[in-house]
């Protein structure tokens, strides 16, 4: 398709092609490993096969050199995928299967159909394109606007002092720490060396998607450092130094005093030195103006505030060595040192005033929380799933989960629509599980025209759906062994998923024995039950619970139990399957051109009873009301997770089987 | 005399020096315990370049280092359990703001 | 003897220097391993005065310890990394002044006394493993045994007292919900 | 001669155990799988995250690596193939192996991330969950030689292997050393499905080959360990004693490589508690029974 073979400019690294980079690119080439966005799952379900075309599947982006757009993107995933792309080492490229790239990508390498054939004949190409053109003498910045941010300073120590210039706290006097904000105001323009473009520009919507994806912060800045290296002298302008003391000044309105380091009970108006030991009175501002002046307004929710910003930017580190960030540290220290005397920043800092608002963890010890994102595109997470989880160490104190590929309608969206095509629609925002929706809709629409259940071709979307189940619960199993780390499941359900999404009804019978081999298996395996058991249990009773979840409740209500739920409710299927005829895809049947009226129907799909009401105007959908399963389980993520160890909290919200595109935002 | 023995004790006076410098300066319990872990490193030198250059044939010189390792082990053991327990009731484990210990 | 006197200097240049790095960087992390580093070269002296079981001793021992200090340095410090660059020292002159007293004072002992005849061959080390091994469970085990009660003695106590008291539990729920 | 052999052979298994893990990766065998990666390595870039500890983040992959071969180095091939015969053998290799856990303490704390971070301090919260499942078979296995000479440990299993004269150390001693080595099911520091690869997070290009090397190496080395320590070493007919010591390495080696396939990545709580409730006191039963059968049998 490209006639000459080179990848885009922002995929290729800056050598000049030599033997030697040729050797490199052969080796990647024939090395591929991709990160699947939205996610690998839904590779599966649309057939794909990546690893039968000899890519390796990688966690995150820093591991793949491939990234492998399935299908279309909602809007707000497709700038999380910008950033994955940022993220990625260079020689990267980009495929994109069965739809448009995105417009936060600089396009595609090599696109293709979602089909399995379109994925070999795009990999053998995009091989082709990596060997060949993977060098080139100028590559480009990869800048997409969702990727800018500003720069500001914290104090390590005083979160709520935040400053658009270095310089230092001017409540204890520490240097203030650069940290990058997604949001920009476009008064501040400031032209430090390192800021370069990710400033100045009004992006206030993507606050958060900078840092969403995987808690890697965005590297794209890096690979800018890393092409002007020779310019490195340039790296350190000292011009800005007049703001730090400028900033100092303005702040410093409370009362300075002296006093004694080690005889805290002499204090001084003016500097001079101790009378009991002699040793020089430091200055120190008046602690308790302070601390009721300007702590008051971010008392309370003082650690939230503090670790909404330390996912990016993780405060505990020493960069003095780290050339980029070293010249704004440079002269912010030294204005430290001057500023001891002159804008009386101490040179003794409580440690009780810093601990004291810290949350308290389950052991009592007062320590710095953590908020961390995990996903939306996290290996063993549902892609699209965003979970946000407040880490105390390895523990979960707190977590939130939210959707960022879920269907945003419940009602009119685009004004009307014709009934097959809404069908088209539900379905293909469901990619976990199309079937489901599809029956879910045809049945909606034909109650909606009055028309009397059929029993001709019941059976056969009995059989679709039950073989989706199937599916969806192989593929869930695949999902869940690979976030605990059992591969054998992983690979073992995905086979199976493939093999029986495309079968017939023989074809299923015919994979019954290796579909019950699997249960056997997963029930001999050692560390199974020690993992799941007690992991993530849920109340039993709450009408909340649906599907799945909801009948394992009675047998436990935990990980474990809802394991077993699923792996007997494929055998339970597949008797259906046996008892119905062959499974056919649920097809509209003639509802006549002029049909008005309103339907409401229930389908029990993988993941629950989804139920949807549709209102027909002339034959076009005028609106409609959808109620999923999972947009009632999200909501127990959070207690899920409350408390637990981060490898069990993933389990659990794992267990409960979310597919983040049937939440209704 | 040797110059290795010499070496061996110039080393071991240095850190001395320096574990006692740090074990004064810092304020915080963790960093003042550094500060003793390097006091015993230097006695630590000192005993095995006895050993090795006095009295080679006594095995107690080794027995000696040993109880000394035992030491910064049990050092090492006690003071996270003060400065944990310290942390807990008063949130700090700065020196400056141990002012109840004060005699 | 010159090769040893030179890997002797050399470890024991390592040694004083991270120990200087301890105190001189703010990043905890830095520290707790600087120090680590520095009794890493200490046992490399150890080896390099041939007494190895001591020196290989002192090297696994302390890697472990080491890595303990560095999570308590992370958990009971204001701003482990270090991005602050504050000054989490007192008494300078003072501290400076005794150590360097301390230090004097040592190497005065070092260079002005006199330590008699010194013995040029060391024991080879699978003799010295064999000989502290009877050393340690013959002559001194007494020693030996007390070492090891009082350590055992030591990790219960600070367990003790680092776990949450028992009594005021009610009293720690407060402090959470707060 | 023997150091080049030692490494050698070393990298022989090292390469080997690329091609099963790129085989378990991809469901491909291939023999150039190991160069292959490795120049794919190293022709990308080599990202550095922003604001790290640069010491630490450059020194972690390369102190690994260091560690894994100091280990190695005091491992008998056969009886003169050896790097050092050191006369605290054992106990050298146990210093060695204790700066794995600084080496992913410096890994997980350099690149500045939550992920590698909380891999880090997670490896170091299971130190003496495994390092004591590690030093007390060994003490075992020294008492029964009477000599901490690797070298002579393999000596006192001519006769009979000490997997079957201490089973009960090996089982202990094999799966501490997974759990040393991180390899699933005990992958904590560098979980996958719950810290997106934890300390290697953030490692790629250049680093990322050097630290894939060392682990490599890491699980060569203790594989070596447990052939020394529980399989007889070199011990064995017909073939040349180097042979039956590279065989048997490769052959624990490629073990503790698929056991993890087969098995869910293990609860730290878990992990914790077996380790200490159960597997402390088993070691130090199989001391005391080692004790017993060399008091009681000549």
């Amino acid at each position: 398709m490209t006639p000459d073979p080179i990848l885009t400019a922002t995929g290729v690294r800056q050598k000049r092609p030599s033997v030697l980079q040729k050797l490199f690119s052969r080796a990647l080439a024939s090395n591929l490993s991709c990160l699947v966005v939205p996610g690998p799952e839904i590779a599966l379900a649309h057939g794909l096969d990546v690893k039968a075309v000899g890519m390796r599947i990688a966690g995150t982006p820093r591991d793949a050199s491939v990234l492998l757009i399935v299908g279309k993107l909602p809007e707000k995933m497709s700038e999380a995928v910008a950033v994955l792309f940022a993220q990625m080492p260079r020689l990267r490229a980009i495929l994109v299967l069965g739809a448009r790239p995105p417009s936060s990508l600089p396009g595609t390498d090599v696109s293709g159909d979602l089909s399995q054939a379109a994925l070999i004949e795009a990999v053998a190409r995009l091989k082709q394109v990596m060997a060949k053109g993977a060098f080139a003498s100028s590559p480009e910045d990869f800048d997409s606007s969702v990727l800018h941010a500003r720069t500001e300073y914290v104090c390590p120590m005083h979160p709520e002092v935040v400053e658009d210039e270095p310089g230092s706290c001017p409540k204890c006097g520490m240097d203030l720490v650069a940290r990058e904000t997604g949001e920009s105001t476009p008064e501040h323009h400031h032209d430090h060396e390192h800021e370069h473009h990710h400033h100045g520009h009004d992006h206030g919507e993507h606050e958060d998607e900078h840092e969403q994806c995987h808690g890697h912060e965005d590297r794209e800045h890096q690979n800018h450092h890393d092409h002007r290296q020779d310019h490195e002298p340039e790296h350190h302008p000292d011009h800005n130094h007049d703001h730090s003391e400028g900033e100092g000044h303005k702040q410093e309105k409370a009362e300075t005093e002296y006093t004694c380091p080690m005889h805290p009970e002499i204090v001084r108006d003016e500097p001079g030195s101790c009378p009991k030991c002699g040793m020089d009175l430091v200055a120190r501002e008046d602690m308790e103006d302070d601390g009721g002046g300007e702590e008051a307004p971010g008392h309370g929710n003082d650690h939230e505030h503090q670790h909404h910003h330390d996912h990016s930017d993780y405060d505990e580190h020493d960069h003095e060595h780290h050339q980029d960030d070293g010249h704004e540290h440079g002269h912010g220290h030294s204005g430290h040192e001057h500023g001891g005397h002159d804008h009386g920043a101490s040179g003794f800092m409580s440690m009780i005033e810093v601990t004291k608002d810290l949350p308290r963890s389950a052991d009592g010890l007062q320590m710095d929380w953590l908020e961390v994102p995990f996903g939306p595109v996290f290996p063993g997470l549902p892609g699209g799933l965003k979970l946000t989880l407040t880490l105390d160490g390895d523990g979960v104190t707190e977590g939130q989960a939210a959707s960022v590929v879920g269907i945003t309608s419940e009602g009119e969206e685009d004004g009307e629509m014709d009934a097959n095509t809404f069908i088209e629609h539900l379905s293909s925002a469901m990619p976990l599980a199309p079937v489901s929706y599809r029956l879910l809709a045809c049945l909606a629409i034909e109650r909606a025209a009055g028309l009397e259940d059929d029993s001709a071709n019941a059976g056969g979307r009995t059989g679709a759906l039950e073989r989706e189940r199937i599916a969806s619960h192989l593929g869930w199993l695949a999902r869940f062994g690979h976030q605990m780390g059992f591969a054998w499941l992983a690979n073992r359900a995905s086979t199976l998923q493939l093999n029986v999404q495309a079968a017939s009804k023989e074809g299923l019978i015919e994979l019954e024995p290796s579909l019950q081999a699997l249960a056997t298996r997963v029930g001999r395996t050692p560390l199974l039950k020690a993992r799941l058991r007690g992991i993530g249990v849920l109340p039993t009773g709450s009408s909340d619970l649906r599907g799945p979840v909801g009948r394992a409740s009675g047998k436990g209500g935990d990980a474990w139990a809802r394991l077993w739920q699923r792996l007997d409710e494929i055998p339970a299927s597949l008797d259906l399957i046996k008892a119905a005829v062959e499974p056919e895809l649920p097809v509209l049947r003639n509802i006549g051109s002029d049909v008005s009226g309103t339907g409401e129907t229930t389908v029990e799909t993988p993941r629950g009873e989804s139920r949807l009401k549709v209102s027909l105007e002339h034959g076009q959908v005028t609106s409609y009301e959808l109620d999923t399963a999972c947009s009632h389980h999200i909501d127990l993520v959070a207690e899920l997770v409350k408390g637990r160890e981060l490898g069990d909290a993933l389990v659990a919200v794992g267990s409960i089987d979310l597919s983040p595109w049937e939440v209704i935002s | 005399m040797t110059p290795v023995l010499i070496l061996a004790l110039l080393t071991g006076a240095v850190l001395f020096g320096v574990g006692v410098y740090g074990a004064l300066s810092q304020t915080n319990l963790v960093m003042i315990m550094m500060g003793v872990e390097l006091i015993l490193a230097g006695a630590l030198v000192n005993l095995v370049a006895f050993w090795r250059f006095l009295h080679p044939e006594v095995y107690s010189g080794q027995m000696f280092v040993l109880v000394v390792m035992t030491v910064m082990a049990v050092e090492m053991a006690v003071g996270f359990g003060v400065a944990t327990a310290r942390f807990r009731a008063k949130g700090s484990v700065e020196m400056e703001e141990a002012e109840d210990l004060k005699g | 003897m010159y090769i040893q006197a030179f890997f002797v200097a050399v470890f024991g240049l390592a040694a004083i220097g991270f120990g200087v790095v301890v105190f001189r960087t703010s990043s905890m992390v830095r520290s707790a391993l600087a120090l680590l580093f520095s009794q890493t070269a200490v046992g490399c002296m150890f080896l390099a005065m041939q007494s190895e079981f001591l020196g290989v001793l002192q090297i696994m021992m302390m890697a472990t310890e080491m890595s303990i200090m560095a999570i308590f340095m992370v958990m009971f410090m204001m701003d482990p990394g270090g991005l602050g660059g504050m000054d989490m020292s007192h008494q300078k002159r003072f501290s400076l002044g005794a150590g360097g007293i301390a230090a004097a004072t040592a190497i005065a002992v070092a260079l002005l006394s006199d330590w008699g005849p010194v013995t040029a061959e060391a024991p080879d080390a699978a003799m010295q493993t064999r000989e502290l091994g009877f050393e340690m469970l013959g002559r001194s085990m007494l020693i030996f045994e007390t070492a090891a009660v009082t350590i055992l003695t030591a990790m219960i106590a600070a367990t003790a007292t680092a776990i949450p008291a028992r009594e005021p539990a009610n009293h720690d729920h407060k402090e959470t919900s707060r | 001669m023997s150091i080049a052999i030692v490494l050698f052979a070393l990298l022989v298994t090292a390469w080997f155990l690329a091609m099963i893990e790129s085989w378990t990766a991809t469901g491909r065998l291939h023999p150039a799988a190991p160069l292959l990666s490795g120049l794919a390595h190293l022709g990308r870039e080599s990202v550095v995250p922003r604001t790290p500890d640069r010491v630490f983040f450059e020194t972690a992959p390369v102190l690994l690596l260091v560690a894994a071969m100091l280990g190695a180095a005091v491992l008998p091939l056969a009886p003169n193939l050896i790097i050092a015969d050191l006369a605290t053998g054992a106990l050298f290799f146990n210093a060695a192996l204790a700066y794995v856990l600084v080496a992913l303490i410096m890994g997980g704390w350099g690149p500045n991330g939550a992920y590698a971070m909380v891999g880090g301090w997670r490896f170091l919260g299971q130190l003496i969950a495994y390092a004591m499942l590690i030093v007390m078979p060994i003490t075992a296995v020294a008492m029964r030689a009477e000599s901490l000479v690797n070298t002579a440990i393999v000596g006192s299993q001519e006769s009979l292997w000490n997997i079957v004269y201490q089973p009960l150390g090996f089982v202990l001693f094999y799966i501490a050393a997974m759990a040393l080595a991180f390899r699933p099911p005990f992958d904590l520091p560098t979980a996958e499905g719950e810290l997106a690869g934890g300390v290697d997070a953030e490692y790629t290009g250049v680093r990322l080959a050097v630290l894939r090397l060392a682990r490599l190496l890491l699980v060569v080395t203790l594989a070596s360990a447990t052939t020394v320590f529980y399989l007889g070493g070199w011990h064995g007919p017909l073939l040349p004693p180097w042979a039956w010591s590279l065989i048997k390495t490769l052959a624990v080696a490629v073990s503790m490589l698929l056991v993890g396939h087969y098995l869910p990545r293990i609860r730290e709580a878990d992990l914790l508690g077996w380790c200490w409730k159960l597997g402390i006191p088993l070691a130090l039963l199989n001391i005391f029974i080692v004790g017993l059968l060399i008091l009681v049998v000549p």
